[in-house]
């Protein structure tokens, strides 16, 4: 232990918080209260509302919160990028939680509860320093998501995507989980600071390259990223905008956190990450080409940026990297941001709509407001200043390439280019395409009275005719005004929030 | 010859350009009505500008030197690099007597037109045209920069434009318009080289700064310029090769073509020429190129005057002729001869081209062959016309004889006999056309029977300036002492040369034309020429083919170039991409049923796309990347088949594929 | 009898891994692959054993990391099957083959 | 500070009129109207009050950090060069959103996206930091793929989606050549960057193939779109013929010089070894320019594809001008910059009232507009001959002084000087080919009765004339802010 003591306090002052802990607390009674909302006679969306609260007031507990919180023995440590983290999570979900609460069809409140849990498990992962804690938040983000991703009980096509979404991440985690406990054998203890002291075996070796696969897969980066896209394109865009951005955050942190305090022990880990960043660009940017679908042309894009991320990672994991961690943390923090915000603006945008790209045809006459902001989301996403797109790129690629890895940068600009291609055609659909048949409801929606098989098993109860509520616009302007500001204000505020940072 | 002080304070002689400009630009924003009332304005300015230059040439009296102004005012244009560009205004001798020369022709215009034009609504803008055209050549004449009369140069060729296509509803004017200004412009390029060169040379445009440091230029520089001064003069004075505009323009008003098309724009050339003289001088290749050219363009002009049908054609062949003469005279380095032929030329050219116009107007037609036997009808009118045409043919007391023969003398003294013998065939064939077109009009049976004398507006001016045409020749001495040039009266044997020049050409147009004898054997003889000269000389026809079509020809090709080949290559990739779809559909059935594990299917997948990829590379089709990167799109989502058991098999593919490549590398690092 | 070393131990975890993972790729109904998915967690919790037995480690963190580790494995199990149920009632398989509607 | 109240205002007007109630929708015109006129107005001021006191060196510069991680500052300053230009961009706007009077779709937006564009075409021309640069110069892009493809022609989708898809091809090398100098000096700062490059031994090397000549061609490559040089061209004439008369106007009138400011600003001083080595292909791709895009627009059977690809002729000649590198070249390419600003601004406003009127742009359909609009007529003929060079205007002081400037040139043959004098020459035959056939003859039935130049019309009109003949006239007005920019960029490149 005191070798741990020793390496934590020297970079970490000691000092105790628990209050910190406030906002997860707050979260999981959330989630229990939108359980039983039904007991307590509270209207369907009250949950959400009550959400969207609570995951505000914990953002800004997080964003004011003491800097350096270490808790229970150094294996939760709330650093600097690890609060920023948070509150960005937060944020996120508060800005889902005001949609659902504004637009959400059919019953809201399991989605709210499922989604408080995820966000939890997603604000703990985010400063986890010890194994165990790491795969413990880990599972409690995903696991929510998967169920999330089936939410719609009645349509198959939910359930088969969460089918294989949850079979594929419980195989890699299990891939993860052992990866660990061979480490925790080699190295006696399941804390980062001690696993950088493991001596470099072919073992140990194949223990890291098997934990970081188990990342991987979470991150849905190439060679592993083949569950994303049928998860994604199984459900509804309402439930993928959560189950895309929230875990997918945490998962980056808790890789960046890894390999900055782990890998200086493993020398392969740079080429293991490169593969990685490499394989996630060429393989999303090609693949997403011919997508006609907005949540399968997502999964892709969320591909190729998860390489964007994971080329700044491979850059800061190299032999001279430890200069570059910093840095390399925090752009691909800023980074994360940027693209989440931004992906989950999108598919919000998408859920008043419905998840293929015809369905956001005519968007500009029908919502115009909603279609400028689609336009403002999809330009961060290809890198047009002064959207954080744009800065969030400038300085990951400048952070790699001072790394050294000129050559990855250079694919990585071919690769923006290339994505300005199929990015533009989410504009071209919501500006320029005439909507062919002026059916209402789109074709999922349509599914979901349709397929109610009429011999359904007496104990699932046909689900009863979704009382639409009425969406208040107000509520998604909100919800969308939030993903815009962090848009717009992560480029231009972009020098504060690193000093907040670092 | 003493020379007067130069200190005289001459302010108000700018006075002279400005006040038709001022006249402009009052009559500019008028509306149409108003203007057509308020004609008088631009002839009232140019009166008070001709008293001036008479004051200025009263003043100035006994002359100098051209180039030696009296008076200079100059301003800075600009800083060019820290290095200021001046431009300025110099008064010396040429310039006055150009002055007294513009306004005097200029106002006789005017006055014609006022009847002339008087059933034409738009009659205002002309007259408002007019007063822009004249400003601007008092100012080109007065200028003491190369880059102002540049300037002027250019504002000339605009009005030149403007006048030409005043009817600008009917076809022939607006062809003959554009033609003109484009012609002119072409001799511009030269214009502009030149100043370019003289710039980067001595680096300022002022003449006395240019003359004083002409004498260290390179050979090359001196070349360049002197070629583009040349070039820009056969443009504006319609020498060879760039002559074709001239009779076109006659499709404008008749008084338009008077002052521009014979008195004084086409003249701007040869002033140009005479001020530049210091610098041409040092280049005898250049003096020896604009002799050449001066004398072809004579017998150019006075062969095809002899062939010409249209009254104003004849005049408009003729004025070139007469050019070429003037040209020829500055190829030979005396500017005193030039400037005097260009001044009576002015008198007797506008004298001719205004009676034209009353013949015009009375008869209804331009054709000669369709006038006849006018003298009877209109006996002023052929009195003045015949001291115009026997003046422009040499006859003795008229001027023209007089400028005529002081150009055959300084010809001869310069020892290029070649020279002297074109000159003298011009002389005859000058005589010829002026018999043909005297006996044709005035004479033979007369088939205008309502043709009536000119009104007093008209014939006003027009016995003004035969007057002048008059006078003029007994002034040789004066003017050339007044260029500071000691002339003397023609030589007994010049005078006697010319006369019988003169009279030869006048005994073959009278055995030709006098008894209306048919010319149909004399056409049959000499077919070839006659048609050639119907033709031009096939000048037009060399314009056509070889720069007009050719161009429309080049124009349409680059921008079929511009849509198809840059423009293709961009969006060529729409259709490139359909096409392989459907060959990659093709390949699709044969994969999807290889029952193969992830990692050795990727490894067959990346092959065959390299395969294909070097397919397209050698089709050279470099966009294809757009496509290529669809097409792998294409496969890649084959693989996403839906099928979980696939997936975990690619996953632990994948797992294996890795571990086994970071092994090796451990092995060998 | 020979003492069982940690080698052993770890071996003996490695071999029931491979088991699990074999069983999860070949197996085609969605409940072969949960039952895989649940020996494969086992044979973690083995090789956790054998360190905490032979190796210097702590034992008391890997009794905590086995004890989570089921945890966790309780739940995945839990959400796997109320999802294979879930896909039972509405597709009326549970043989993975047949739901690949998702493509592309 | 007034000069960031110069940029911002723009934004004012773009959060006002976007912000309107539906009620309150043609209320959008009268706001950008009274934004881009006091923003006008503030620009002018300045210039007459810099116009007294001489322009050496930056003006009303401030500096603040922004981005300090990778010392970004947001430093904007005005100088010889930018100021004219700034004038130009804010006079232009303000003629713009007059012109667009009668946009009836959707007004409000098309007036946010004309105050932005305002906004980012001031920021490009005031700003000193390579990043606060960049992205000013993306900035434009945006609204001006909207403003095509909302309220463009038929083929607008097209046309706006090459327009995004080359600039931001362009600008990607930008960005490139903009971090490896950030790599290689440390430092965005345009005012430091010189003497910084100037010390770093890795970019001494001159000539080609050195680094700096690699700096250099990604620059062009970034700046070559937007100017455009010959090859990269092709998207300016279906960008000018789908964009609406007030994007055009802007397009050809304020949008093209930031490819020439890009060079006289960035490209230039900073790199004067890359500079040499590229200076005889800028002059050759110029001439080409000049001569392709006047021998093409002789062809054109649409009037905006006529003028479009006369600007490309035009912009060909300040590109000779910066080749040249002489004093006398780099004040032809400012005084071409404006110049052609001010003419190709008037005719694309004219060319937008006769499709107002007739709803037709090819030209065989209008003729002997004379005859039935007199006034435009004059008009239409000053700006033609304006464009075309004539002295006593101010499109003649830019193509003078680029035959001059280029002519003295140490680095360019003579030849080239005599072809760009044939380019004058083609520049007058298809400008001439255009009136011969538009406003003289006799009126065709889709001329017939239509009403001459309304007083509206005059006023977008008026101030762009006037300030030609000035211009033209005495050629110190515009000058005096150039030359002593010109002065200090010789002595850099001599040195």
């Amino acid at each position: 232990m005191s070798t741990i003591a020793t390496i934590t306090t020297s970079f970490l002052p000691p000092f105790n918080g628990y209050a910190v802990l406030v906002a997860p607390a707050l979260l999981i009674l959330v989630a229990f209260f939108s359980l039983f909302a039904d007991k307590l006679h509270v209207p369907d969306r009250a949950a959400a509302v009550v959400a969207a609260v609570v995951a505000a007031v914990g953002a800004c507990w997080m964003a004011l919160g003491a800097d350096n919180v270490i808790l229970f023995g150094y294996q939760l440590v709330y650093t600097g990028d690890a609060r920023f983290a948070a509150t960005a999570i937060l944020v996120l979900a508060c800005a889902w939680f005001v949609w659902t609460a504004a637009a959400g069809t059919g019953r809201t409140r399991e989605a709210t509860a499922l989604a408080a849990l995820s966000v939890s498990g997603a604000v703990l992962a985010v400063a986890a320093l010890d194994l165990i804690v790491m795969l413990l938040a880990l599972e409690l983000t995903s696991m929510p998501a998967y169920v999330l991703i089936g939410y719609r009980r009645y349509r198959i096509q939910g359930l088969e995507g969460a089918l294989k979404y949850f079979l594929l991440s419980v195989l890699t985690s299990l891939f993860m989980i052992y990866g660990a406990s061979m480490l925790f054998g080699l190295a006696g203890s399941t804390h980062f600071a001690e696993l950088r002291a493991l001596t470099q075996s072919p073992l140990s070796l194949l223990a890291f390259v098997l934990l970081i696969i188990g990342l991987f897969a979470k991150l849905s980066a190439a060679p592993f990223h083949w569950w994303a896209p049928d998860a994604y394109a199984g459900s509804e865009p309402w439930t993928v905008s959560f189950a895309a951005t929230v875990p997918k955050f945490a998962g980056i942190l808790v890789i960046v956190r890894l390999i900055q305090l782990v890998s200086t022990g493993f020398s392969l880990a740079q080429s293991l990450l490169l593969i990685g960043a490499v394989a996630s660009m060429v393989v999303g940017t090609f693949a997403a080409l011919t997508q006609s679908d907005t949540r399968r042309l997502l999964a892709y894009s969320g591909v190729v940026n998860v390489g964007y991320i994971l080329l700044v990672v491979a850059a800061s994991a190299g032999p001279d990297g430890a200069t570059y961690s910093t840095i390399a943390l925090v752009s691909s923090v800023v980074y994360a941001l940027a693209y989440t915000a931004a992906t989950m603006g999108v598919l919000l945008v998408a859920s008043g709509e419905g998840g293929r790209l015809s369905d956001l045809a005519g968007l500009s006459k029908r919502r115009p407001a909603a279609a400028w902001c689609l336009a403002l989301f999809v330009l961060s996403l290809i890198g047009v200043p002064p959207l954080a797109g744009f800065f969030g790129k400038l300085e990951l690629f400048m952070t790699a390439w001072a790394a050294g890895q000129q050559v990855f940068v250079v694919i990585a600009t071919v690769v923006t280019v290339v994505s300005a291609f199929y990015y533009m055609r989410l504009i071209k659909a919501a500006f320029f395409d005439e909507p062919e048949r002026q059916v209402a409801a789109s074709e999922d929606s349509a599914e979901d009275t349709a397929d109610v098989a009429p011999d359904v098993a007496a104990d699932s109860a046909a689900p009863e005719t979704p009382t639409p509520a009425p969406t208040s616009r107000v509520g998604v302007g909100v919800a969308l005004g939030i993903l815009l500001a962090v848009t717009l204000l992560l480029g231009v505020l972009s020098g504060p929030i690193i000093t907040w940072l670092t | 010859m003493e020379h007067v002080a130069q200190n005289l304070n001459l302010w108000w002689v700018l006075l002279v350009p400005l006040l038709p400009a001022a006249a402009f630009v009052v009559l500019l924003p008028m509306s149409r009505r108003v203007r057509n009332a308020c004609r008088f304005v631009p002839i009232a300015a140019m009166v008070v500008a001709l008293g001036l230059s008479i004051a200025a040439a009263v003043q100035v009296y006994p002359g100098s030197h051209i180039g030696e102004p009296f008076w200079q005012v100059a301003w800075q244009l600009a800083t060019l690099g820290g290095h200021a560009v001046t431009i300025s205004f110099a008064v010396d001798s040429l310039a006055v007597l150009m002055l007294v020369m513009v306004c005097i022709v200029g106002i006789c215009v005017q006055i014609f037109s006022l009847f002339y034009m008087k059933d034409d609504d738009r009659r205002g803008w002309f007259f408002c045209v007019m007063a822009l055209f004249l400003a601007a050549m008092l100012g080109f004449v007065l200028s003491g920069s190369l880059l102002v009369e540049f300037a002027l140069w250019e504002i000339m060729g605009v009005c030149s434009y403007l006048l030409i296509g005043f009817w600008y509803r009917d076809e022939a004017p607006r062809k003959a318009s554009q033609k003109a200004f484009l012609v002119t412009r072409t001799g511009d390029v030269g214009f502009f080289v030149a100043l370019a060169a003289i710039y980067a040379a001595c680096g300022s445009f002022e003449f006395e700064h240019i003359f004083a440091t002409v004498a260290n230029w390179s050979p090359a520089l001196l070349m360049v310029s002197s070629i583009g001064l040349i070039w820009a003069a056969i443009g504006k004075s319609a020498q060879i090769p760039l002559s074709a505009w001239l009779p076109d323009a006659m499709a404008g008003p008749t008084p338009g073509s008077a002052l521009i098309h014979a008195a004084t724009m086409v003249v701007a050339g040869v002033f140009m020429l005479t001020r530049m003289l210091p610098v041409l001088t040092l280049n005898p290749l250049a003096m020896q190129i604009i002799l050449v050219v001066g004398i072809i363009t004579a017998l150019y002009g006075a062969i095809l005057a002899c062939f010409q049908t249209d009254l104003k054609k004849v005049l408009a062949f003729s004025t070139i002729s007469q050019l070429g003469y003037m040209v020829a005279a500055i190829g030979v380095g005396s500017a005193t001869a030039a400037v005097f032929h260009l001044t009576t030329h002015a008198f007797f050219k506008a004298l001719l081209f205004l009676t034209a116009g009353i013949i015009i107007h009375a008869t209804h037609t331009q054709d000669m062959r369709q006038m006849g036997g006018l003298a009877r009808r209109m006996p002023i009118t052929t009195v003045v016309w015949t001291i115009g045409a026997f003046s422009l043919a040499g006859v003795l007391p008229l001027s023209g004889f007089f400028s005529k023969d002081e150009i055959f003398t300084v010809i001869w003294h310069s020892g290029q006999y070649w020279a002297f013998a074109g000159a003298a065939a011009v002389g005859v064939l000058t005589s010829l056309y002026v018999v043909k077109t005297w006996f044709t009009v005035f004479f033979g049976n007369s088939c205008n029977v309502n043709a009536h004398e000119g009104t007093a507006t008209e014939l006003v001016p027009v016995s003004i300036l035969a007057a002048l045409t008059l006078v003029c020749g007994f002034l040789t001495i004066p003017l050339a002492r007044f260029l500071g040039h000691e002339g003397e009266w023609p030589s007994l044997t010049m005078a006697a040369t010319s006369t019988a020049v003169m009279l030869c050409g006048a005994a073959l147009g009278y055995t030709i034309y006098a008894r209306q004898r048919s010319t149909e054997r004399l056409k049959q003889i000499f077919n070839v020429v006659v048609s050639a000269a119907d033709a031009r000389f096939y000048l037009d026809w060399v314009y056509d083919t070889f720069f007009i079509r050719p161009y429309f020809w080049l124009s349409e090709a680059l921008w079929k170039l511009d849509a198809v080949i840059i423009d293709g290559a961009v969006n060529g990739v729409a259709w490139l991409y359909r096409g392989l779809t459907r060959l990659i559909n093709l390949l699709d059935a044969r994969i999807i049923d290889g029952a193969v594990n992830g990692a050795a299917w990727l490894y067959r997948a990346l092959t065959r796309g390299a395969q294909w990829f070097d397919s397209t590379v050698i089709d050279g089709i470099v966009n294809g990347l757009g496509t290529l990167s669809r097409a792998i799109g294409a496969a890649l989502r084959r693989v996403q088949t839906g099928h979980l058991q696939r997936y975990q098999r690619l996953i632990v593919g994948a797992a294996v594929v890795i571990v086994a490549v970071l092994v090796l590398v451990l092995r060998f690092l | 009898m020979p003492t069982v070393g940690l080698t052993a131990v770890v071996l003996l975890a490695a071999a029931l891994f491979a088991i699990g993972l074999y069983g999860a790729i070949s197996n085609d109904s969605a409940i072969g692959i949960l039952i895989s998915l649940e020996i494969m967690a086992i044979s973690i919790t083995v090789n956790l054993m054998g360190f905490a037995r032979f190796s210097s480690v702590a034992q008391a963190n890997a009794w905590f990391f086995s004890v989570f580790l089921m945890v966790i494995t309780a739940a995945e199990i839990g959400i796997g099957l109320a999802l294979v149920v879930a896909v039972y009632r509405r597709a009326r398989t549970s043989e993975v083959d047949d739901l690949s509607e998702l493509k592309g | 500070m007034l000069l960031t109240i110069i940029i911002a205002l723009p934004l004012l007007g773009v959060l006002i009129s976007a912000l309107l109630p539906h009620r309150a929708e043609s209320g959008a015109k009268w706001v950008a109207l009274l934004v881009t006129g006091a923003d006008f107005v503030l620009a002018a001021w300045q210039l007459v009050q810099r116009g007294i006191t001489g322009t050496t060196g930056m003006q009303l510069e401030t500096s603040l950090s922004w981005i300090p991680q990778l010392s970004v500052h947001y430093h904007i300053g005005v100088d010889g060069l930018s100021l004219p230009l700034l004038v130009l961009s804010t006079l232009l706007c303000f003629l713009a959103v007059l012109a667009s009077w009668k946009i009836t779709v959707k007004p409000r937006f098309y007036f946010a996206m004309l105050c932005l564009l305002s906004l980012g075409l001031n920021g490009v021309f005031t700003a000193l930091d390579l990043v606060l640069f960049y992205v000013f110069w993306e900035v434009v892009l945006v609204p001006m793929y909207f403003l095509i493809s909302q309220w463009g022609g038929e083929r607008r989708q097209y046309a706006s989606i090459k327009f995004f898809l080359y600039t931001f091809f362009g600008s990607v090398f930008m960005l490139v050549a903009i971090v490896a100098l950030y790599l290689y000096t440390g430092s965005f700062d345009l005012t430091q960057l010189r003497d910084l490059i100037a010390q770093t031994a890795a970019l001494k090397g001159a000539g080609i193939g050195s680094i700096q000549w690699w700096l250099f061609g990604a620059f062009f490559l970034g700046f070559a779109v937007k100017v455009p040089i010959w090859p990269l061209h092709t998207w300016l004439p279906d960008a000018h013929v789908e964009a609406p008369t007030a994007g055009s106007v802007l397009l050809a009138g304020i949008m093209l010089k930031m490819g020439t400011y890009g060079f006289l600003r960035i490209s230039v001083p900073l790199l004067p070894q890359g500079f040499s080595g590229w200076q005889l292909i800028l002059g050759i791709l110029a001439v080409i320019s000049i001569v392709y895009g006047a021998v093409v627009a002789f062809a054109q059977k649409d009037v905006k594809k006529l003028v479009a690809y006369s600007s490309v002729s035009h912009m060909g000649f300040a590109m000779l001008g910066i080749a040249a590198g002489t004093a006398e070249g780099f004040n032809a390419a400012m005084a071409v910059n404006i110049s052609h600003g001010l003419c190709t601004g008037m005719l694309f406003l004219l060319v937008g009232m006769v499709y107002e009127r007739t709803h037709t742009r090819q030209i065989k359909d209008l003729s002997g507009i004379a005859a039935q609009m007199p006034v435009y007529a004059g008009i239409f003929c000053f700006a033609s001959f304006a464009s075309m060079g004539l002295p006593l205007l101010s499109g003649f002081v830019g193509e003078f002084l680029t035959m001059v400037g280029s002519w003295k040139s140490p680095a360019l043959p003579g030849i080239i000087t005599v072809i760009a004098g044939l380019g004058i020459l083609c520049g007058g035959a298809y400008m001439l080919w255009l009136m011969q056939r538009m406003i003289f003859g006799n009126p065709t039935p889709a001329v017939e009765g239509q009403p001459d130049i309304t007083l509206r019309e005059i006023l977008c009109v008026v101030p762009l004339a006037a300030l030609v003949l000035v211009i033209g006239l005495s050629w110190n007005t515009l000058l005096q802010f150039t030359d002593p920019f010109a002065a200090a960029l010789v002595k850099i490149l001599g040195a």
